[in-house]
C-alpha cells in the first residue's frame, strides 16, 4: 500500500470514514509507556501528549476503520520513571490488565530491550520511539517478533555522522568525549569510531565522563593536545551544552559535533555562543511543510514546543493506523503483521519497516547546523 | 608542558569547589560526629535561592548571593531543628542520625523535583564566561573569583574559630560534647551555630556551583565526592577537608589526563580505599581513642 | 493471576530477599550501606555469566551469584570494618559508584548498553522458595548466639567487645551474609528481566532497598518481608502522585526515626507464637507493670 | 597465695599529657582489692589499659603468669577478665534476660552452620545457655525482672545487670568501674555483700574502683591510691588509713 503524503491521505480516509458510519463505540485500546517524571519526563510527557493529541484527532475524524468495523482509539498511558525494571511492570499491566493490542514507546534502549520477552507471552507489538539501540529489535542475529522501532539506529547515526564529518567537513582527525555510563552515548561512540577510521579518518582522543559529572576541563584539555578537526560528542544537550561551554574558555575553537541528543532549546541558552556553528545529525528537518504543520498543531493544543520525540512518536502513530487498517482484524498478532510490510511517508521521512530486522530501512538523516541561535537544516544525508 | 600546566589548573578549579562544598559538611562533623549527608541537598537549595534571587525577585547578584546563604543557613538549622535534635536529646546511636539525614536528603531533592520540576536552569552569566589567557594556560575568570571568594570564607571560618568565645565554645564541643556541657557552654546553641555556619558554607558552594556549572534538583549527588575528599584529609578536620578536595581534584584530573579517563573515579575510590587502609585517619586527621 | 499482578509478586519477592539481606547488616548488626545495590549488579553478572556465558544451570548462577557478592564484600570490610561507622558508610557509597563504573566501561558484558539474552530462568515458585529459605536461614540466626553478638555490636560497641565479641568478625559476618543475599536478589533479577544493565542497580536502588528496612523497622524481619510487600505494590497503586512519592518516603524515614525507630512494626516480630503471646499477655503485662512501677517508687532510684 | 593479674610500670600517654605512669600493683588470687584516687587519677584509665580498650605507651599487664598487654579488648574476656563501666554499658534495648544470654555465647559450643540449621546441636547447648543465664539472674536477683528492657530497669539494677552480664563470662578476674556510683547507703551496703558473696561463689578475685571510701575500706583487702597518674600507696586499708602522703594528697583533700 503507497500512501503520498500521509497528513492529507489520512484527513480524506478519516473524512470518508466519518461518513460512513458515525455512531460505532468499539474502542481498540492502545498502550504507551516512558518517563513522566524523573529527569527524562520532558521527552516522556511530549510523547503521551502527542499520542493522545493525535488519538483525539483520529477519533474527531471519525476512527479507524478495521477490517469490516470501525474503532475509536483509547490510548492508556503510563510512567516507567525511565527504569528498566518498571518497564517490565508496565508492559505486564498493559497486556495483561489493559489488554492493549499494541503499545507505543519506550524512547530509551535500555526500557525496550528488556519489555521483549514479555509482548512475546501476551503478542503484542510495540513500536519504540527514540530506541536507537539495534538490539531492541535483533538480538544474536534472530529478529524479535513483536518488536519494532520508527527511528534509525546508533549504527546508522554513527555512520551518517562519522561520514558527513569526513566527507563534507572534510575532517581527518577527530577527537570524541561520550558518557561511559550512557547506553546510547556508547553505541553512537563505537559506530562513529568504526565509520570514521573505515573513512581513512583518524581518531586522536576518545575521552569519557560519567553521568552526573559536570566538569569536562581534563578531557578537554587532553583532547586539545591532540588538536583534532573536530570533536563528536554523543550525549544529551545538558553535557554537551557543559562541555561546548568548558571547550571554548580552554581557548579550543573546533567544530563540534553531535548526535539527536542535542536538538533542545535549552542547548541554544546555556550553550549560546560556544555552540554556534556546530553539527548534530538528526532524525528530521524542521523546516520541512509536514513537520511544521504537527508543530503548530502541538503549540496549539498545549502551548509549548514539542521536543524531538513528538515527531518520532507521532510517525509511530501513523505506523500503527496504517497497521491497524491493513491488518483486518484487531488483534496484537494481526497488527504485528501488518507492522512488518509497513511501507509509509511521515514527517520524520520515509518509514519502510524491513521484516529481517523491523528497523525502518534506509531513512535519510537530515544534518542540522547552529547559526545565530537557530536550527538550519544543511541537507539529507544518507550513510553508505 | 602547557597540558600539564592547565590540568592542574583544571584539578585546583575542580579541588576548590569540592573543598567548598567538604568545608561545612567537615565543620558538622567535627562537632555532631556523624556524616551530614543532608549536606547536598543544602547545597543544591543554595543554588536554586541564588538562581530564583537572580531570575524571579530580579535581584543584583550580591544582594542574591546572601539572599542564598541566609536562606540555606536558616534551612541547615531547620534540618537539625527537626530531624537530629530529637535524636540528640535522646542519645540515639549513630545509625539513626545517619538514617535521619538521609531522610533529609532524599526529601529536599524530591520536593524540589516535584515542585520546580526536574529540568535543569542556567545562571544568568554574572561574571562573564571567557577566561584569561595566561600563556597557553587558560583560567577561568569565575574561578579566579570562586578561590578568593573560598578564600576569604575559609580565613573567616578560622579565625571565628580560634579567636572567639563561640569559637572556643566549638572547639571544646568538637573535643568533648558531654564535657563541654559539664563546663558551661550552652551546647545546644553551639549545635545551631555549627549548622548555620554549615549551611552557610552550603549556600556559597551552591551558587557557585550553580554558576559555573548549572542547577539542576541532583546537584546533592556530586558533593558525595567532597565527602569521599573530606575522608582523604582527615574526617572533621578542616584544613583536613581543604587538603583532601584540593588533591582529590587534582587526583582526578591527573587521572583523566594522563592514565584513563573512563576509569576516573574507580581510581579515585582505589586511591580513597588505600588511604583508609593505611592511614585511617586521613592525610590531616589525628588519631582518637574512644572514652570508655 | 494477570501476568501483571505476578510480576509484582515476582518483583518483591526478589526485593524481599535484598531487603532481608540489608535488614540483617543495618536492622541486626547497626551497619549503614549505601552500596547495596553494587552487591546486586555484582550477583546479576555474576549469576549471567554462569547461565548465559558458561552454560551452567540457574541454581548454580544463583549460587554464584550470592557468592561473588559475598567475596567482594569481604575485601570491602577488610579495609574499612575496622574504622568508624562513617569511614564504611562513604566506602560504601564509592564501592556502587566504583562497580557501575567497571561495569559501564566493560564491553565484554554489554557495557553501559546492557547485557540481552539472558534465559528467563526465574520463575514465581523459585522465588518463593529462595524467600522462604532466606526468611527462615536469617530468622535462624538473628536468634542464635551469632545474631545475638550482631545486636550486641549494634547496641553497644565497647560492651560488647569486653563481653568477649569479636566486634570486627561480627561485623564482616552480617556484611558478608547480607551481600550474599544481595547477590542472590541480582541473579534473580538478572534471569526475571532478562537483561541487565549497570543503570539498573544506582545508588537510588541501593536508596529504596534502604527505606524499606527503615520502614519495616530495624531489627525486625516480619516487618521487612511485610515492607518489602507493601512497599512494591504501593508505587503501582499511587501511579498517578508518583512524584510526591519521594517526599513523603523522605519524610516519613525522618518521623520513623524521631518517633518510632524501631519501625512501623515497632520492632514487633509478627510469628504464631508471639501472636498467641500477645493476646495472652496483654491482661497479665498490665498487673505486672503497675506491681513493678510500685517496686521501683519503693526502691526510689527511678529516674536515677 | 599467688598473684593473679600484675601490673609493671604501666604508663599511658595521650598527646603528651601522661594519664597514668609507671603504676605497679598487683591483685591476689582470691583477693578483693581496690583502686582510689581522686577524679582524673587515671583508675578508668587503667581499667582501659587493662582491658586492651586503650593501647598501653609502656610497662606490662600480667594475668596468671602471661604477658597480656594490648591484647584485643574482646580476647581478654576469653583469657579470663571481664569488667563493668562507670557510665553503664548495658545493651539498653535487649532484655535483661538477653543481655546474659548474650554474654554467655563464649562457652555455647555451636557453630555458624549449626545456627543456620538449627542442628540437634544448637538446640542442646542453646537450652545450656538458657538455662546458665536464669541460673546467673536468680543469684544476682534478678530473674522476676529478665523480660523487662534493661534501659527502663532502677539504676541500681541496671549495675546488677552489667555485673551479671560480666559474670555470664565466667571470669576469674571482675573488674568493677564504680560499682555504687549512685547509691544511696543502704543499695551500697547491699552492694558490698553481694560483691563478696560474688567472690566467693564464682571463686575469683575482684578489683573495684570505688569513691565511697567506706565500702573500699570494709570490702577491701588491698588498696592501690592513684594520684595524678601515678601510684600514691599500696597496702592495707589498715596501712592506708595511716599513711601520710594519702590523707595529704586525697583523705585530707577532701574528695569524699
Amino acid at each position: 500500500m503507497r500512501v503520498r503524503n500521509f497528513a492529507a491521505a489520512l484527513l480524506v480516509a478519516l473524512v470518508l470514514i466519518s461518513c460512513g458510519g458515525a455512531k460505532q463505540a468499539d474502542v481498540i485500546k492502545v498502550g504507551w509507556f516512558g518517563a513522566l517524571t524523573g529527569d527524562q519526563a520532558v521527552w516522556g510527557n511530549n510523547e503521551y501528549n502527542t499520542v493522545k493529541m493525535l488519538f483525539e484527532e483520529i477519533n474527531a475524524a471519525g476512527g479507524v476503520k478495521v477490517g469490516d468495523k470501525t474503532y475509536t482509539l483509547e490510548a492508556v498511558g503510563y510512567d516507567n520513571k525511565g527504569d528498566a525494571q518498571e518497564a517490565v511492570n508496565v508492559v505486564r499491566r498493559l497486556t495483561s490488565q489493559d489488554k492493549v493490542v499494541a503499545i507505543l514507546g519506550p524512547n530509551a534502549s535500555g526500557n525496550a530491550i528488556p519489555i521483549a520477552p514479555i509482548l512475546e507471552g501476551a503478542k503484542v507489538p510495540d513500536i519504540a520511539t527514540v530506541a536507537t539501540n539495534p538490539k531492541v529489535t535483533v538480538l544474536d542475529g534472530k529478529v524479535k517478533p513483536y518488536n519494532f522501532r520508527v527511528c534509525f539506529i546508533d549504527p546508522y547515526q554513527g555512520a551518517v555522522a562519522a561520514g558527513f564529518a569526513y566527507d563534507v567537513l572534510k575532517a581527518r582527525k577527530a577527537a570524541i568525549l561520550y558518557d561511559v555510563s550512557d547506553d546510547y552515548s556508547q553505541g553512537l561512540r563505537q559506530f562513529f569510531v568504526e565509520n570514521f577510521k573505515k573513512y581513512g579518518g583518524e581518531i586522536v582522543a576518545d575521552e569519557s565522563f560519567k553521568s552526573g559529572d559536570v566538569d569536562f576541563r581534563p578531557q578537554l584539555s587532553k583532547i586539545k593536545a591532540q588538536n583534532p578537526d573536530i570533536i563528536f560528542m554523543p550525549y544529551f544537550f545538558k553535557e554537551v551544552a557543559l562541555s561546548a561551554n568548558q571547550a571554548r574558555e580552554l581557548g579550543m575553537t573546533q567544530v563540534l559535533m553531535g548526535g539527536d541528543g542535542w536538538p533542545s532549546d535549552q542547548l541554544i541558552s546555556m550553550g549560546a555562543a560556544a555552540v554556534e556553528g556546530s553539527y548534530f545529525v538528526n532524525h528530521l528537518d524542521y523546516d520541512d511543510p509536514d513537520v511544521a504543520d504537527y508543530k503548530a498543531r502541538y503549540f496549539k493544543k498545549y502551548g509549548i514546543q514539542t521536543e524531538l520525540n513528538g515527531y518520532l512518536v507521532h510517525d509511530a502513530v501513523l505506523m500503527l493506523v496504517d497497521a491497524l487498517k491493513r491488518a483486518g482484524e484487531p488483534t496484537g498478532e494481526a497488527i504485528a503483521k501488518a507492522l512488518e510490510t509497513t511501507n509509509i511517508k511521515g514527517i520524520t521521512g520515509t518509514i519502510k519497516i524491513s521484516a529481517q530486522t523491523h528497523n525502518p530501512e534506509g531513512k535519510d538523516a537530515a544534518i542540522i547546523k547552529i547559526v545565530g541561535g537557530k536550527y538550519v537544516f544543511q541537507q539529507k544525508y544518507a550513510a553508505k | 608542558m602547557a597540558q600539564f600546566l592547565q590540568q592542574m589548573v583544571n584539578g585546583l578549579s575542580i579541588g576548590s569547589v569540592y573543598a567548598l562544598m567538604a568545608v561545612g559538611y567537615s565543620l558538622v562533623y567535627s562537632v555532631m560526629n556523624f556524616s551530614n549527608f543532608a549536606h547536598g541537598g543544602v547545597i543544591m537549595f543554595g543554588a536554586y535561592f541564588g538562581f530564583f534571587g537572580i531570575t524571579l525577585l530580579k535581584l543584583p547578584f550580591p544582594a542574591a548571593f546572601v539572599l542564598a546563604f541566609v536562606g540555606t543557613a536558616i534551612l541547615a538549622v531547620l534540618i537539625e531543628r527537626i530531624a537530629y535534635k530529637p535524636l540528640r536529646e535522646r542519645k540515639a546511636p549513630f545509625l539513626y542520625f545517619i538514617i535521619s539525614a538521609m531522610g533529609a536528603s532524599i526529601f529536599l531533592e524530591n520536593i524540589i523535583i516535584a515542585t520546580i520540576g526536574p529540568t535543569f536552569r542556567t545562571y544568568p552569566d554574572v561574571f562573564g564566561r571567557s577566561s584569561i589567557a595566561l600563556g597557553p594556560v587558560a583560567v577561568g575568570r569565575l574561578d579566579l573569583i570562586m578561590f578568593a571568594v573560598s578564600a576569604v570564607c575559609l580565613t573567616g571560618l578560622v579565625l571565628f574559630v580560634e579567636k572567639t568565645r563561640m569559637g572556643r565554645a566549638i572547639q571544646a564541643s568538637a573535643y568533648n560534647m558531654k564535657a563541654a556541657a559539664l563546663m558551661g557552654v550552652n551546647t545546644d546553641r553551639v549545635v545551631m551555630i555549627v549548622f548555620a555556619i554549615g549551611g552557610m558554607l552550603a549556600g556559597i558552594a551552591g551558587v557557585f556551583f550553580g554558576m559555573k556549572y548549572t542547577v539542576y534538583p541532583q546537584i546533592g549527588n556530586i558533593t558525595t565526592k567532597s565527602f569521599v575528599a573530606a575522608v582523604f584529609g582527615g574526617l572533621g578536620s578542616l584544613p583536613g577537608a581543604v587538603l583532601g578536595s584540593i588533591l582529590l581534584g587534582i587526583i582526578e584530573t591527573l587521572v583523566a589526563g594522563y592514565l584513563s579517563s573512563q576509569f576516573r573515579d574507580l581510581i579515585a575510590f582505589v586511591i580513597l580505599i588505600g588511604v583508609l587502609v593505611f592511614r585511617p585517619t586521613g592525610i590531616m586527621g589525628k588519631t582518637t581513642e574512644d572514652k570508655a | 493471576m494477570s501476568s501483571y499482578i505476578e510480576g509484582i509478586i515476582m518483583l518483591s519477592g526478589i526485593n524481599l530477599i535484598a531487603v532481608l539481606g540489608l535488614s540483617l547488616l543495618t536492622g541486626f548488626a547497626g551497619l549503614f550501606s549505601f552500596g547495596h545495590a553494587g552487591f546486586m549488579a555484582i550477583g546479576a553478572y555474576s549469576a549471567a555469566i554462569c547461565t548465559t556465558i558458561l552454560k551452567l544451570p540457574f541454581a548454580v548462577g544463583i549460587a554464584a551469584g550470592g557468592a561473588t557478592a559475598a567475596g567482594a564484600s569481604w575485601l570491602i570490610g577488610r579495609a574499612t570494618l575496622k574504622l568508624k561507622g562513617d569511614y564504611f558508610c562513604i566506602a560504601t557509597l564509592g564501592f556502587g559508584e566504583a562497580i557501575r563504573l567497571i561495569l559501564d566501561n566493560f564491553q565484554g558484558l554489554g557495557g553501559a548498553r546492557g547485557w540481552p539474552g539472558i534465559p528467563p530462568s526465574t520463575t514465581i515458585w523459585n522465588i518463593l522458595i529462595l524467600d522462604v529459605i532466606g526468611v527462615a536461614l536469617l530468622a535462624n540466626l538473628v536468634r542464635s548466639r551469632h545474631g545475638r553478638n550482631m545486636i550486641a555490636v549494634r547496641e553497644e560497641e565497647l560492651a560488647a567487645q569486653v563481653a568477649g565479641i569479636d566486634v570486627f568478625k561480627y561485623k564482616m559476618l552480617a556484611l558478608v551474609v547480607s551481600a550474599a543475599y544481595a547477590g542472590v536478589a541480582g541473579s534473580l533479577l538478572a534471569h526475571y528481566m532478562t537483561f541487565i544493565q549497570p543503570k539498573m542497580f544506582s545508588m537510588v536502588k541501593s536508596t529504596e532497598l534502604t527505606i524499606i528496612v527503615i520502614f519495616g523497622g530495624l531489627g525486625s524481619i516480619s516487618g521487612s518481608v511485610l515492607g518489602a510487600v507493601v512497599l512494591t505494590f504501593l508505587p503501582e497503586l499511587l501511579r498517578a502522585v508518583d512524584k510526591w512519592r519521594l517526599v513523603v518516603y523522605g519524610l516519613a524515614v525522618i518521623g520513623i526515626m524521631i518517633g518510632r525507630p524501631r519501625g512501623l512494626m515497632g520492632g514487633f516480630e509478627l510469628t504464631p507464637a508471639s501472636l498467641r503471646r500477645h493476646f495472652a499477655d496483654r491482661k497479665e503485662a498490665k498487673a505486672a507493670k503497675a506491681a513493678q512501677v510500685a517496686e521501683d517508687a519503693e526502691l526510689g532510684k527511678d529516674g536515677l | 597465695m599467688s598473684d593473679i593479674l600484675q601490673v609493671r610500670g604501666l604508663t599511658k600517654r595521650f598527646g603528651g599529657l601522661a594519664a597514668v605512669s609507671e603504676v605497679d600493683f598487683s591483685v591476689r588470687e582470691g583477693g578483693i582489692a581496690g583502686l582510689i584516687g581522686p577524679n582524673g587519677a587515671g583508675k578508668t584509665t587503667i581499667f582501659n589499659l587493662i582491658t586492651g580498650v586503650y593501647k598501653v605507651t609502656a610497662g606490662a599487664v600480667t594475668f596468671e603468669g602471661k604477658d597480656i598487654t594490648d591484647t584485643e579488648p574482646y580476647k581478654i574476656a576469653d583469657i579470663g577478665i571481664t569488667r563493668t563501666f562507670q557510665n553503664i554499658r548495658l545493651f539498653k534495648n535487649l532484655t535483661v534476660f538477653d543481655n546474659v544470654l548474650t554474654a554467655c555465647h563464649a562457652s555455647a559450643g555451636y557453630g555458624l552452620f549449626d545456627s543456620l540449621v538449627r542442628t540437634p546441636r544448637f538446640r542442646r547447648e542453646e537450652k545450656v545457655l538458657r538455662d546458665k543465664s536464669i541460673e546467673l539472674l536468680s543469684i544476682l536477683g534478678l530473674a522476676d525482672r529478665k523480660d523487662a528492657i534493661a534501659n527502663g530497669l532502677p539504676y541500681g539494677l541496671q549495675r546488677r545487670l552489667e555485673i551479671t552480664r560480666a559474670l555470664a563470662l565466667d571470669p576469674r578476674l571482675l573488674l568493677l568501674d564504680e560499682p555504687a556510683a549512685g547509691m544511696n547507703p543502704d543499695e551500697t551496703e547491699q552492694l558490698m555483700r553481694l560483691i563478696a558473696d560474688i567472690r566467693d561463689r564464682f571463686k575469683l578475685s575482684v578489683l573495684v574502683i570505688e569513691h565511697h571510701m567506706d565500702l573500699v575500706m570494709r570490702l577491701c583487702e588491698h588498696i592501690v591510691v592513684l594520684n595524678f597518674g601515678q601510684k600514691l600507696a599500696d597496702g592495707t586499708p589498715d596501712a592506708i588509713r595511716g599513711d601520710k602522703c594519702v590523707i595529704e594528697a586525697y583523705l585530707g583533700g577532701g574528695d569524699e
